[in-house]
C-alpha cells in the first residue's frame, strides 16, 4: 500500500481513541461537584498560575538542538551513498562536520549551555 | 472554600515563580507534611513547611496522664521506633525516682531497640529508593524488615507501637524462641545486607543522584540541631549511645558511624553501616542474656519527686530527648519532647535551596522524616 | 570542676544571674532583657555553647519561664539557661540567628505558650491553623471538645 | 527469512480482481485498520502482563495471579475498570487541548506502525525513507505529551511536560545517529533493505566494532525518549506524581498508557530493525522495560 495507509492509520487511531472514550461516556454515570474540578495539587487549592512564561535558556537549548536536528536530516542522505562514493563522501561529511562543530564551540563559549 | 479563579488573579504579580505544594497528599512526604515550595524552572527558591496535620499535642495530653500511662502515647510519636522512644520516657522515670532496673531487663531493652533500628532503616531504605524512582529495594528490604516485626509480635504482641516498657524493666518476660528466633534474624540479614548494596550501594544512578545533594556543612548541622544519621553524615560525633552510654551499652562493642561528606550518600551510608553495627552489638548481647527479674520492683503509683529531669536515647532518627518538670504529683507538670525530625527538618531548607526538585527529593529521603514525631 | 568555671565565666560576663545546682546539671537564671547579648557570650565563649539541644517553655501560672537547653559538641559542657517573663506580655529575643535550629523551636513555642520573640525573621504559625485562638500547652487553656481529661 | 508474501499478494490479487480499484482499496484499508486495532489491543494486554510478570519475579511476589489462569486477564480487567471510570476534565483545563492530547499520542503510535516489517511482504508501507520517517514521526509524540502537560492547569503536568521535552531534545541526537551506522552499513533506507541485508547474521555480531557502540547509544537514548525508567523523569512517580498525565484519568488516561507502551513496542522493533532481525524483540522489550 503507498502513503493511503497514513490515513487509514490515523483513522485507525482516531477510531480506536474515540471508540474508547465513547463507551467510557456511554458507560460512565457522571457527577459534578466544584471540588472535582479543581487541578491536583496534592490536595490545596493552587496557588499562582501554571500558565506563566518559561526560562529563556529552554528556548536556547531547543533552538541549539534544531540545529543539530536539522544537521542530522542532512546525513541520512549520505549515509545512503557513501559506500559508494568512498573516501571522498567521508571527507565532505568530516568538513561539514567540522564547521558544525565550530558553531557548537562558539555557542558553548558563549554560554548558550549554561542555565542561568 | 475560595475559588482557583480568585487565587491565581491574587498573585499575578509573582510572574515567572512557581509555588508548588509538594503534600499533604503525595508520594514522597511519606505522611501528612506539606511543603510549599517556590520554583525558578525547577530550581527551588524557598521551601516553607507547614505542619499540624496530625498534631495531638501529646505533650499537652501527658500532662494529665500518670507516669505510668504516659510512656504508651510516645509509641505514636516516631512510631518507627516506639520501643527507643518508650525507653527514653522510662529512663526519666527511672532517674528521677532512682529506680535501679535488672541486669536482665537492660539487655532485653537493648537487644529490642537495635532491631526497632534496624527496622526502621529497613523501612527508610525501601522507602528512600522508591523516592528515588526505584520500586524493587522496597520489597527487599521488607523481607528482612517483617522478620523483625514478627519477632516483636512473638515478644511483646504488637508489630509497630510496641509498649513493652513499663519504668522500672519490661512488661513481660521474654518469649522463649526469642533467642533463637533473633539468631535466625541475624543469620539471613547478615547475608542479605550484602544484597542491598549491590541493589543500590553501588547503583551508579543512585550514585549521581544523592552524590553531593543536600549538603550539610559540619557547623551548620551542629546549629540546626541535626542530630542521627543526618549529623553524623555530616561528621558531627552525636551518637548518644556513645557519648552518655544508657542500660548496658558501655559494655559492647561497637562503632559510631561517621562519615565526613555530609551529603545524601554521607547520610545513606550512615545508615547502612549503622544496620551492620545494630547486628553486632545484637550478636554480642544475644547469648548473654542474664538470668533474673525482668522487673524491679516499684510502687503502683509514681511519684517523683519534686525538680526537672532530662534524659535521652538514641532512636532511628537521632536524639530523642524527655524534659519532665516535677511538681512531685501523680502526674508530670509540664513535658518536653525533643524530638529528631523537627531539628532535622529545620535543616531542609538550608540543604535544599538552590537544587533541584528531584534533588530535594533525595534530601528528604535521606533525611528520613517521620510526621507524627515532627508533629508530634 | 567545670561547673565551677562555667560559674566563674558567666558571674564576670552576667553579674545578675543566679546559679542552681541542685538539679542534674548548672542551671542559670537570667533576665529577659540581657538574653540575647548573654547567649552571643556563650556561644562566642571559651566554652563553646554550639549546640542548643532543647528549647522549650513552662507555664507557671503566674509567670512564663523560656528554658535553654546549651551544650557543646567539643567540651560535652551542659548548661540551663531560663528566663522569666511576664505572663500577661511574654515577650524575649531570639537566638534563631546563634543557633539555628531555635527558627523552628521558637515557632512552636510562640503558638503553643504565646511567647513573642522579637527579630524573629518569620514569626507565623507553624502547626495551628492560622485561625486558632488561645495558646494550648498553657494551664487555663480549656478546649471541652478536643481535650482528654483523667 | 519469515515470508507472508504469497498471502498478502494472494489477497491484494483477489480483491482487485473481484471488485472496482477504489472498492479494493478500500476494503484494503479496513483490513488495515482491523488488523492494526487488533494488533494494538492484543499486544497492549499481553505485553503489560508480561512487564508485570517479571517485574513482579524481580522484587519477590507474585504478580497478578487471581484473574483468569495465572492472572491473564487482569490487564482485561483493568482496562475495563478504566472504562468505567468517569473522564475528568479540570474546570480551568483548556478543554480542546487537553482531549486531543491522547489523540494526538494514540495517532502518533499508530503512525509508527507503518514501516514495521513484522515479516516479509507483511508491512503496511514499505517506504523508501524509512528510516527518516521513522525518527520524523517518533519526535512528534512529545506534542503530545507538552500539550497535555500545558492543558492541565497543572504545575506538575506542567513541569513534567517541560521535562519530556527536554528529554527529547537531549536524547533524540544521539538516536538519530546512531541510527546512522546501520544506514551506512546497508546504503538503504528502506527499513526492508535493512532487514534483507542482516539475513544472513546480525549487524551486532559481524564484529563491527562501531555497531556495538551505536547500539549502546540507540538502547539508552530511546528509553529515554519513551520516557521509561531510569529516564522516567517526565512522570517522576515520586516527584511530580505522575507527570504530563497526572489530571487525566479514565479511558484517556488509559489511552496515555498505551500510546506508550505502542511506542515502546515500536522502539524495539526498529531496534529489531536495526540491530536484530527477529522476533525475540517483544521479549527482549519486556526486559527492557525493568
Amino acid at each position: 500500500m503507498g502513503a493511503i495507509s497514513l490515513i487509514a492509520l490515523i483513522i485507525a487511531a482516531v477510531l480506536f481513541s474515540a471508540g474508547g472514550i465513547l463507551l467510557g461516556k456511554i458507560l460512565v454515570k457522571k457527577s459534578y461537584n466544584p471540588q472535582k474540578g479543581q487541578a491536583y495539587e496534592c490536595g490545596i487549592p493552587t496557588q499562582t498560575s501554571p500558565w506563566q512564561q518559561f526560562h529563556v535558556g529552554y528556548y536556547l537549548f531547543a533552538l541549539l538542538f534544531l540545529i543539530f536536528d536539522v544537521e542530522l536530516v542532512f546525513m541520512y542522505p549520505w549515509a545512503v551513498v557513501v559506500k559508494k562514493t568512498g573516501m571522498v563522501a567521508l571527507f565532505e561529511i568530516l568538513v561539514f562536520i567540522f564547521i558544525l562543530f565550530m558553531g557548537f564551540l562558539y555557542a558553548h563559549k558563549k554560554g548558550a549551555l549554561k542555565w542561568s | 472554600m475560595y475559588s482557583q479563579t480568585e487565587i491565581i488573579k491574587d498573585t499575578s504579580d509573582t510572574e515567572g515563580e512557581l509555588v508548588i505544594n509538594v503534600g499533604p497528599q503525595h508520594p514522597a512526604t511519606h505522611g501528612v507534611l506539606h511543603l510549599v515550595i517556590t520554583l525558578d524552572g525547577e530550581t527551588i527558591k524557598k521551601i516553607e513547611p507547614h505542619l499540624g496535620y496530625i498534631h495531638r499535642s501529646i505533650e499537652k495530653m501527658c500532662e494529665s496522664l500518670s507516669y505510668r500511662q504516659f510512656i504508651y502515647v510516645t509509641s505514636r510519636m516516631d512510631y518507627l521506633s516506639s520501643h527507643i522512644n518508650n525507653l527514653g520516657c522510662a529512663h526519666n522515670v527511672e532517674k528521677s525516682m532512682q529506680i535501679e532496673v535488672p541486669q536482665r531487663a537492660k539487655v532485653i531493652r537493648v537487644l529490642m531497640s537495635e532491631l526497632t533500628r534496624i527496622a526502621s532503616h529497613e523501612l527508610w531504605l525501601g522507602a528512600m529508593a522508591m523516592d528515588l524512582g526505584a520500586f524493587t529495594p522496597f520489597f527487599y528490604a521488607f523481607r528482612e524488615r517483617e522478620m523483625i516485626t514478627e519477632i516483636m509480635e512473638d515478644t511483646c504482641g504488637a508489630r509497630l507501637t510496641m509498649n513493652y516498657i513499663v519504668p522500672g524493666g519490661l512488661m513481660y518476660d521474654l518469649h522463649p524462641d526469642f533467642q533463637q528466633k533473633v539468631k535466625a534474624f541475624v543469620k539471613q540479614f547478615k547475608h542479605k545486607v550484602t544484597e542491598y548494596e549491590d541493589l543500590v550501594t553501588n547503583n551508579v544512578i543512585f550514585q549521581n543522584r544523592m552524590k553531593g545533594v543536600g549538603v550539610l556543612s559540619k557547623e551548620d548541622a551542629i546549629s540546626y540541631g541535626c542530630t542521627g544519621p543526618v549529623g553524623r553524615g555530616s561528621g558531627v560525633h552525636c551518637d548518644i549511645r556513645k557519648i552518655f552510654p544508657y542500660e548496658v551499652y558501655d559494655t559492647v562493642e561497637f562503632d559510631e558511624v561517621l562519615e565526613t561528606a555530609g551529603d545524601s550518600f554521607a547520610r545513606y551510608m550512615v545508615r547502612v553501616r549503622e544496620m551492620n553495627q545494630s547486628i553486632r552489638i545484637i550478636e554480642q548481647l544475644i547469648d548473654n542474656i542474664p538470668e533474673g527479674d525482668f522487673q524491679a520492683k516499684t510502687k503502683a503509683v509514681l511519684k517523683p519527686p519534686k525538680g526537672e529531669f532530662y534524659t535521652r536515647v538514641e532512636t532511628a532518627r537521632g536524639e530523642f530527648g524527655v524534659y519532665i518538670v516535677s511538681e512531685g504529683g501523680t502526674t508530670p507538670y509540664r513535658i518536653k519532647f525533643r524530638s529528631p525530625g523537627f531539628s532535622n527538618l529545620s535543616a531542609l531548607e538550608h540543604m535544599a535551596k538552590g537544587s533541584k526538585i528531584g534533588d530535594l527529593m533525595a534530601t528528604m529521603g535521606t533525611l528520613d522524616l517521620v510526621i507524627p514525631d515532627i508533629d508530634r | 570542676m567545670a561547673n565551677e568555671e562555667i560559674k566563674e565565666y558567666i558571674s564576670s560576663i552576667q553579674p545578675t544571674a543566679t546559679f542552681d545546682e541542685t538539679g542534674e546539671w548548672l542551671n542559670i537564671l537570667t533576665e529577659p532583657s540581657s538574653w540575647k547579648s548573654f547567649a552571643k557570650e556563650l556561644r562566642h565563649s571559651k566554652f563553646d555553647f554550639d549546640y542548643l539541644f532543647c528549647l522549650t517553655c513552662i507555664d507557671w501560672k503566674t509567670h512564663l519561664t523560656m528554658v535553654y537547653h546549651l551544650s557543646s559538641t567539643t567540651y560535652r559542657n551542659t548548661i540551663v539557661v531560663k528566663a522569666n517573663l511576664d505572663r500577661a506580655s511574654p515577650e524575649i529575643e531570639t537566638v534563631s540567628d546563634i543557633w539555628r535550629t531555635a527558627e523552628f523551636h521558637e515557632r512552636e513555642v510562640f503558638e503553643l505558650f504565646g511567647v513573642v520573640f522579637i527579630n524573629h525573621p518569620d514569626l507565623r504559625k507553624l502547626i495551628l491553623t492560622d485561625d486558632f485562638e488561645g495558646y494550648p500547652l498553657r494551664k487555663d487553656f480549656e478546649d471541652p471538645i478536643n481535650m482528654i481529661k483523667l | 527469512m519469515f515470508s507472508l508474501e504469497s498471502i498478502t499478494n494472494s489477497i491484494q490479487n483477489w480483491l482487485y480482481n473481484t471488485f472496482q480499484p477504489w472498492f479494493a482499496l478500500t476494503l484494503e484499508c479496513v483490513i488495515v485498520i482491523a488488523l492494526v486495532t487488533g494488533l494494538f489491543a492484543v499486544l497492549g494486554l499481553v505485553l503489560v502482563l508480561m512487564e508485570r510478570k517479571v517485574a513482579a519475579h524481580i522484587q519477590i511476589r507474585l504478580g497478578p495471579n487471581r484473574v483468569g489462569p495465572g492472572g491473564m486477564f487482569q490487564t482485561v480487567a483493568d482496562t475495563l475498570k478504566l472504562l468505567m471510570k468517569e473522564g475528568l476534565t479540570p474546570d480551568l483545563a483548556d478543554k480542546f487541548l487537553f482531549n486531543l492530547a491522547p489523540f494526538i499520542v494514540m495517532i502518533v503510535a499508530m503512525l509508527l506502525l507503518a514501516p514495521i516489517a513484522f515479516a516479509k511482504g507483511f508491512q503496511v508501507w514499505d517506504i523508501n525513507i524509512g528510516v527518516l520517517y521513522v525518527s520524523a514521526i517518533s519526535s512528534l509524540s512529545v506534542i503530545g505529551i507538552l500539550m497535555a502537560g500545558w492543558a492541565s492547569n497543572n504545575k506538575y503536568s506542567l513541569l513534567g511536560a517541560m521535562r519530556s521535552g527536554a528529554q527529547i531534545v537531549s536524547y533524540e541526537l544521539s538516536a538519530g545517529l546512531s541510527v546512522l551506522t546501520i544506514v551506512i552499513l546497508t546504503g538503504s533506507l528502506q527499513l526492508s533493505d535493512i532487514i534483507a541485508s542482516q539475513e544472513n547474521g546480525w549487524w551486532l555480531f559481524k564484529g563491527h566494532i562501531p555497531v556495538i557502540i551505536s547500539f549502546v547509544i540507540f538502547l539508552i537514548a530511546v528509553t529515554a525518549e519513551t520516557n521509561r525508567a531510569p529516564f522516567d523523569l517526565a512522570e517522576a512517580e515520586s516527584e511530580l506524581t505522575a507527570g504530563f498525565h497526572t489530571e487525566y484519568s479514565g479511558m484517556q488516561f488509559a489511552l496515555f498508557f498505551f500510546g506508550r507502551i505502542y511506542q515502546h513496542i515500536y522502539c524495539v522493533c526498529h531496534r529489531r530493525h536495526f540491530i536484530f532481525r527477529r522476533m525475540d524483540a517483544i521479549a527482549y522489550w519486556a526486559l527492557g522495560r525493568i
